[in-house]
């Protein structure tokens, strides 16, 4: 983005925020850790928490909120193939004929 | 170079509202999503298939407070990272420097200690052969380890010799921060899964 | 006929007549479709050359005539995928004849040869363990102490089968992947390493009967590896032998180990 | 290719004459770059077909000695000029890998893409000159590693393109350079499609609009997005094969192998395939890859020659993107014989099926071109007319393979080998010859020889078909493919074994069919009739500039006034209207209904 339409200094009090909250969800996931949970909670806990520190980096420090439809196009595609390649192979494993 | 100048190269495209880096780098990041997706995946599949009771439980092996620490150390540089960007956009060439330079140190730091940590497995006899936790451990973060690398290589270009543009063309200067921040921010991003993935579970 | 497409080899298994049919109906719609289509291109070929036709007309054909073709083609094509494929496919891999009235088999792959191996009138496969293997006296690597593979029968490259009568054969690897080809039975199953696949099929016609019917007294099935394995890919052919049930159990007996044959292992 | 200079001594003093280092090696110009990939992959395509016209021998006349070049490969390989299994196996998977990745790929994107597309977008270049070089160096490289990888130790790699593992994992050295070779055409390729991307997207001329590219454009452009995000699995596979070669992890290899009576010492606990996966999940995409550059300039052809707008345009754009998104999620219908079930079996066989329809609707929309046209048999024209039969063979008899049950018997036989080859040999390589014949005159400012042309066309035409067609019988047969001795050793081969002399011979002959168009391609530099900018009456931009372009492209930065294929309006009495020219009937109003960009929120 172009250095007119933005209010800099409002940004960097944002940052500061993000930065806080990112080292604040650090300590809460290896905290999370030390609770002895069951292996699928831990796992959901543990990447949702993942994905909120991820999405706070992609939103605020890469700019994503206020991006152009068209990263946003690319990037859901993106996503969506990254979900295929995830789920395809395990999906074809869990129906595997034979042990 | 080329008789006619390639437009877009600076300043945005008004239909698209993007110059040329900018979309550049998107795309190349989301190929960089693919690649550490497969590999993500592969972990999944991986672990999955595994007989009960033969994955280890990430803590049991390695070294948490450490990679606490360095997890904090690399979202410390995605800040001082956006500071050196937002420094330029406020024509603050002192500041660009410090932030700049912050960066590309907190990117030793990260080296550094993970280089202790791969040292550590390394006199314990553990090592990629050893089990396969370790070898996507170490293929992931090896593999990491080198994007960091890399971003710190720009990193460094643009506080040293690449600097120079500051004068010349600062408007072109800041889309280059901007776009070697957007890297150096996904390198942050990638960490922040392996960190659980790795090391919690 | 229509149910039968020509340069297949003879079927001789049950299932096989069913998969033939399939593979000639999409083959006869395929076949069908380039002929229509190569005829009407070569008709457009003719009639708008530039010679013929020097003008050209800006905008071409009118009708939507092609979206209607391609309707049916996709209509054909879910016709066969919903109707024929897919059921096949299932009863393939899920419906499998229950073991006690089925013969039940083990092959084991290996660069480059089909281990067999039979469970022996108890009906139990003796225990395995890689560390037992020996190329020579014990290539599937059989426990010696183990009571249940004391009668168990092991060939190399050889699988005998009662005719008209369901077989299912546990198909593993000991190295890299190969594939189970019976060309004559229509079945074909990569075996994995690491994993133990069954599949199953009944054959209806003994090597002697096709013998006859080919005149050739040759005549044998082959278990040929479609997967690429290695530099003997090529030569990694076995033998199937299909016979009466009363011929099957002779030559299961001819080849039953005799007392001491659990000692001979280790001489 | 010829100097500029000698064209356009204009350009003179805007820049002097770089070194010839700067020129034709380091050069940044897409033009320069486009045609250093030409050379390459031709050269590479020639190689590959040596490497099989070799197989071709042994599959004729298996274990007899290969006369004359036999004894010249060294006894490591045909010892006594007899081709050893291991070699014969060297030669298909570096056959496989080299057509695809170092021959085709680099041709159909790397040299068409890079030469026409920022000229049929009206662009100067592409958007990262210097990313597009070293995309063609790391390309040159990855090349350099694979042909080097004959002489490894062990010699090349030899479990097939596909590389399954635990095979490639044990195998020798040479499939360490194999992974390496291919970790470099990735990254190569993916330097290419951001560039082309970025490229599309942001360097349209005024007035081009989405709905008014060249269908060849569309095409690069969803091959691109293929390329982009399609690869990058297959490099961590890549990374993850090589360490358990080299670091002796076992991500493939699972616990308690036994090769050849030892057990194998790793830790074991790994999947072969998630390798498969991997694998397909790029490989599928990538034999789009293979073809969709192919369609695109099949379609500019058939415009061309048939004198008027393509048939359906709308349709075809949306085909194309169809098939694009849906290439991502076909992989596992080469996994049918892993032991899928039923339901996962079911979900790939659909998609499989309807990924076919839009295939139908690019060739129905090609075909139904014809209609109505005033078609001319030029050279380009004859090898693009092939085309649409040969890819419909190709494709017709991909749906076999696609119904799981009928691929049961076909699977792993020649019949697959026929499938493939009739898309990518008589299909993409006649497309790529159409290419060539077509846009050799805006490259070099000369016609290739028609007469040498149809010299080319006819021969190879005919023993295309004469190598590929008897595949599938003996597919039906049940004959596997990879087999040193052609099936020899087997009963249910001997019917349909006497088509391997044939096919070879159809092999060798289209060999020799080639030599009239490296005659032709080389000739022609110097003594091929002059051109001017547009010698086909094409409508596209690419005519707009200078034969060959010089640096920048276009004196004038072209302005687009509408569709690409205006051919044959009606009430002109030339028979084509190019995008660049403002029409007849008032060239100010056209000039004022060009569409401005409308700003992106
Ligand atoms: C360019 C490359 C290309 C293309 C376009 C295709 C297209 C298709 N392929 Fe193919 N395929 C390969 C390259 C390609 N394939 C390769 C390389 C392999 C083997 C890899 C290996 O194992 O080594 C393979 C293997 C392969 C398999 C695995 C077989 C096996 O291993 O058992 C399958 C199974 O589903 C398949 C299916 C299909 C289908 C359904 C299409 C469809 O997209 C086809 C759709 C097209 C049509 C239906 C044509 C329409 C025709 C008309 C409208 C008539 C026109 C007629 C006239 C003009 C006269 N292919
Ligand atoms: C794009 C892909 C592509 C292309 C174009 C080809 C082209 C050809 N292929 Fe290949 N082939 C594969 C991809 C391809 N192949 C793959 C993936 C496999 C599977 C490998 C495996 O088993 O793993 C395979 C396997 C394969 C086999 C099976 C081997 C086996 O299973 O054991 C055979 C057998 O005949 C064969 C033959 C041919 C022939 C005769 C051609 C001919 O059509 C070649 C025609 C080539 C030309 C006409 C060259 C043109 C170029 C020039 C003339 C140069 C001019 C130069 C200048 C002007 C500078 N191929
Ligand atoms: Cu075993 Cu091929
Ligand atoms: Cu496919």
């Amino acid at each position: 983005m172009s250095a007119h339409d933005v209010d800099v200094d409002k940004h960097v009090r944002t940052y500061i925020i993000v930065f806080v909250s990112l080292l604040a969800l650090t300590l809460v996931t290896v905290a999370i850790s030390y609770l002895e949970m069951t292996t699928g909670p831990a796992v959901a806990l543990a990447l949702l928490v993942a994905t909120v520190k991820a999405s706070l980096v992609a939103c605020f420090f890469m700019h994503l909120i206020s991006e152009r439809k068209l990263i946003y196009l690319v990037l859901g595609f993106t996503v969506l193939f990254f979900l295929f390649v995830l789920l395809g192979p395990l999906a074809t494993e869990a129906n595997q004929v034979g042990v | 170079m080329s008789v006619t100048a390639i437009p877009y190269t600076v300043e945005p495209r008004p239909d698209t509202g993007l110059n040329n880096v900018k979309l550049g780098i998107w795309l190349f990041l989301a190929s960089e999503v693919m690649l550490f997706g497969a590999l993500f995946a592969s972990y999944i599949l991986l672990r999955v298939g595994a007989d009960a009771g033969t994955w280890p439980r990430g803590d049991s092996i390695l070294n948490v407070p450490l990679a606490t620490l360095n997890t904090a150390v690399l979202i410390t540089s995605s800040v001082t990272m956006v500071m050196a960007w937002a420094s330029c956009m406020r024509r603050d060439f002192g500041k660009f420097r410090l932030y700049q330079g912050l960066t590309v140190l907190a990117g030793f730091v990260f080296l550094g200690i993970k280089y202790v940590e791969y040292t550590s497995k390394f006199h314990h006899d553990l090592f990629p052969s050893t089990s396969t936790f370790l070898a996507i451990y170490f293929t992931l973060t090896g593999l990491h380890a080198l994007h960091v690398i890399g971003g710190m290589a720009y990193n460094a270009y643009l506080w040293g010799p690449g600097a120079r543009m500051w004068k010349s063309d600062l408007e072109q200067f800041t889309n280059r921060v901007e776009a070697s921040g957007l890297f150096w921010h996904f390198v942050d991003l990638v960490w922040i899964f392996l960190f659980p993935i790795l090391y919690l579970l | 006929m229509l149910s039968a497409f020509p340069f297949m080899p003879e079927v001789a298994s049950a299932h096989g007549a069913e998969l033939d049919a399939l593979s000639a109906y999409i083959h006869w719609l395929v076949l069908a479709l380039f002929v229509a289509w190569g005829l009407f291109f070569v008709y457009l070929l003719v009639r708008y050359r530039g010679r013929r036709n020097p003008a050209a007309d800006y905008y071409g054909l009118r009708t939507k005539a092609s979206s209607y073709a391609e309707v049916g083609v996709a209509l054909a094509e879910a016709v066969l995928l919903v109707g024929f494929s897919i059921p096949l496919w299932s009863a393939r891999v899920d419906d499998f004849p229950d073991e006690s009235e089925a013969t039940v088999v083990r092959v084991v792959g290996e660069q480059f040869a089909w281990n067999v191996h039979y469970p022996g009138p108890d009906g139990l496969f003796g225990s395995a363990d890689v560390h037992l293997v020996d190329v020579q006296s014990n290539p599937l690597g059989l426990d010696p102490n183990d009571p249940a593979g004391d009668d168990d029968i092991v060939t190399i490259n050889d699988l005998h089968l009662p005719v008209d009568k369901p077989a299912i054969v546990y198909l593993s690897s000991k190295d890299v992947i190969h594939s189970f080809g019976l060309p004559e039975f229509r079945v074909k199953q990569d075996t994995i390493p690491g994993l133990v696949i069954p599949v199953h099929f009944i054959p209806t016609v003994t090597t002697a009967e096709m013998r006859e019917r080919k005149n050739d007294p040759e005549f044998t099935y082959e278990i040929a590896c479609a997967q690429l394995c290695g530099l003997g890919h090529y030569r990694m052919k076995g033998f199937v032998t299909i016979d009466t049930q009363a011929g099957f159990d002779a030559w299961l007996a001819s080849r039953a180990p005799s007392e001491d044959a659990g000692d001979s292992f280790w001489q | 290719m010829t100097d500029h200079a000698a064209h356009h001594p204009a350009e003179e003093h805007h820049h002097p004459e770089p070194g010839f280092l700067r020129k034709y090696w380091f050069s940044v110009d897409h033009k320069v770059i486009g045609i250093q990939y030409g050379i390459t992959s031709l050269l590479f395509l020639f190689f590959g077909f040596s490497l099989m016209m070799l197989m071709r021998w042994q599959l004729a006349y298996p274990g007899e000695p290969l006369p004359l070049i036999g004894n010249l490969l060294g006894a490591s390989r045909m010892p006594g000029g007899v081709m050893l299994p291991e070699f014969y196996n060297q030669l298909g998977a570096m056959h496989g890998t080299i057509m695809v990745f170092l021959g085709v790929v680099p041709l159909a994107v790397g040299a068409f893409g890079n030469y026409v597309v920022p000229l049929q977008i009206g662009a100067p270049d592409m958007a990262f000159p210097r990313l597009n070089m070293a995309s063609y160096h790391v390309y040159f490289w990855g090349a350099v590693i694979f042909v080097a990888s004959f002489f490894a130790p062990g010699g090349a790699a030899q479990s097939g393109w596909t590389s399954y593992s635990p095979l490639a994992d044990i195998a020798p050295t040479g499939q360490t350079m194999w992974l390496i070779g291919m970790i470099f055409l990735i990254t190569s390729s993916l330097l290419g499609s951001i560039n082309f991307i970025t490229t599309i997207i942001q360097l349209r001329a005024p007035g081009l609009t989405f709905m008014r590219l060249p269908f060849f454009v569309w095409a690069q452009f969803v091959t691109a997005f293929l390329l982009l995000l399609a690869f990058p699995p297959l490099e961590a596979a890549s990374v993850m094969q090589l360490m358990d070669r080299v670091a002796g992890t076992s991500f493939f290899l699972p616990s308690g192998l036994v090769v050849s009576g030892q057990v194998l010492e790793v830790s074991g606990g790994g999947s072969p395939l998630l390798w498969q996966h991997l694998f397909w999940f790029l490989a599928h995409p990538e034999v789009y890859v293979l073809i969709l550059p192919a369609l695109g300039i099949i379609a500019e052809v058939v415009a061309n020659n048939t004198r008027k707008p393509l048939w359906g345009y709308k349709a075809l754009v949306w085909s194309v993107l169809g098939i694009g998104f849906l290439s991502f999620v076909v992989w596992a219908h080469h996994m049918f014989m892993t032991g899928m079930g039923t339901v996962m079996n079911a979900f790939f066989q659909t998609t499989t099926m309807i990924i076919s329809i839009p295939s139908v609707v690019i060739l129905s929309a090609l075909i139904l071109s014809l209609w109505g046209a005033s078609i001319r048999f030029t050279t380009p024209m004859l090898f693009a007319l092939a085309f649409l039969p040969m890819f419909g063979i190709g494709g017709l008899t991909g749906l076999p393979l696609g119904l799981s049950s009928a691929d049961i018997h076909l699977h792993d036989t020649y019949y697959v080998i026929g499938h493939f080859h009739y898309v990518v040999a008589p299909g993409t390589l006649f497309a790529l010859f159409a290419g060539i014949y077509y846009w050799y005159p805006k490259a070099t400012g000369r016609h290739l020889s028609d007469t040498l042309g149809k010299l080319h066309f006819w021969p190879s035409l005919l023993f295309m078909n004469g190598i590929f067609f008897p595949m599938f019988f003996q597919g039906l047969a049940g004959v596997s493919r990879r087999l040193w001795d052609g099936g020899e050793s087997y009963r249910h081969a001997q019917d349909v074994l006497w088509m391997n002399d044939v096919m070879s011979w159809s092999a060798w002959g289209l060999g020799l069919s080639q030599i009239p168009f490296i005659v032709n391609f080389f000739l022609s530099m110097k003594r091929g009739r002059q051109v001017t900018e547009n010698p086909w009456q094409a409508t596209t931009l690419e005519w707009a500039a200078p034969s060959p372009p010089p640096h920048g492209n276009f004196p004038v930065p072209p302005v687009v006034y509408r569709s690409p294929y205006e051919y044959s309006v009606p009430g002109m009495e030339r028979d084509f209207l190019p995008q660049f020219e403002a029409g007849p009937s008032d060239p100010e109003a056209e000039r004022a209904a060009i569409p401005q960009p409308v700003p992106a929120e």
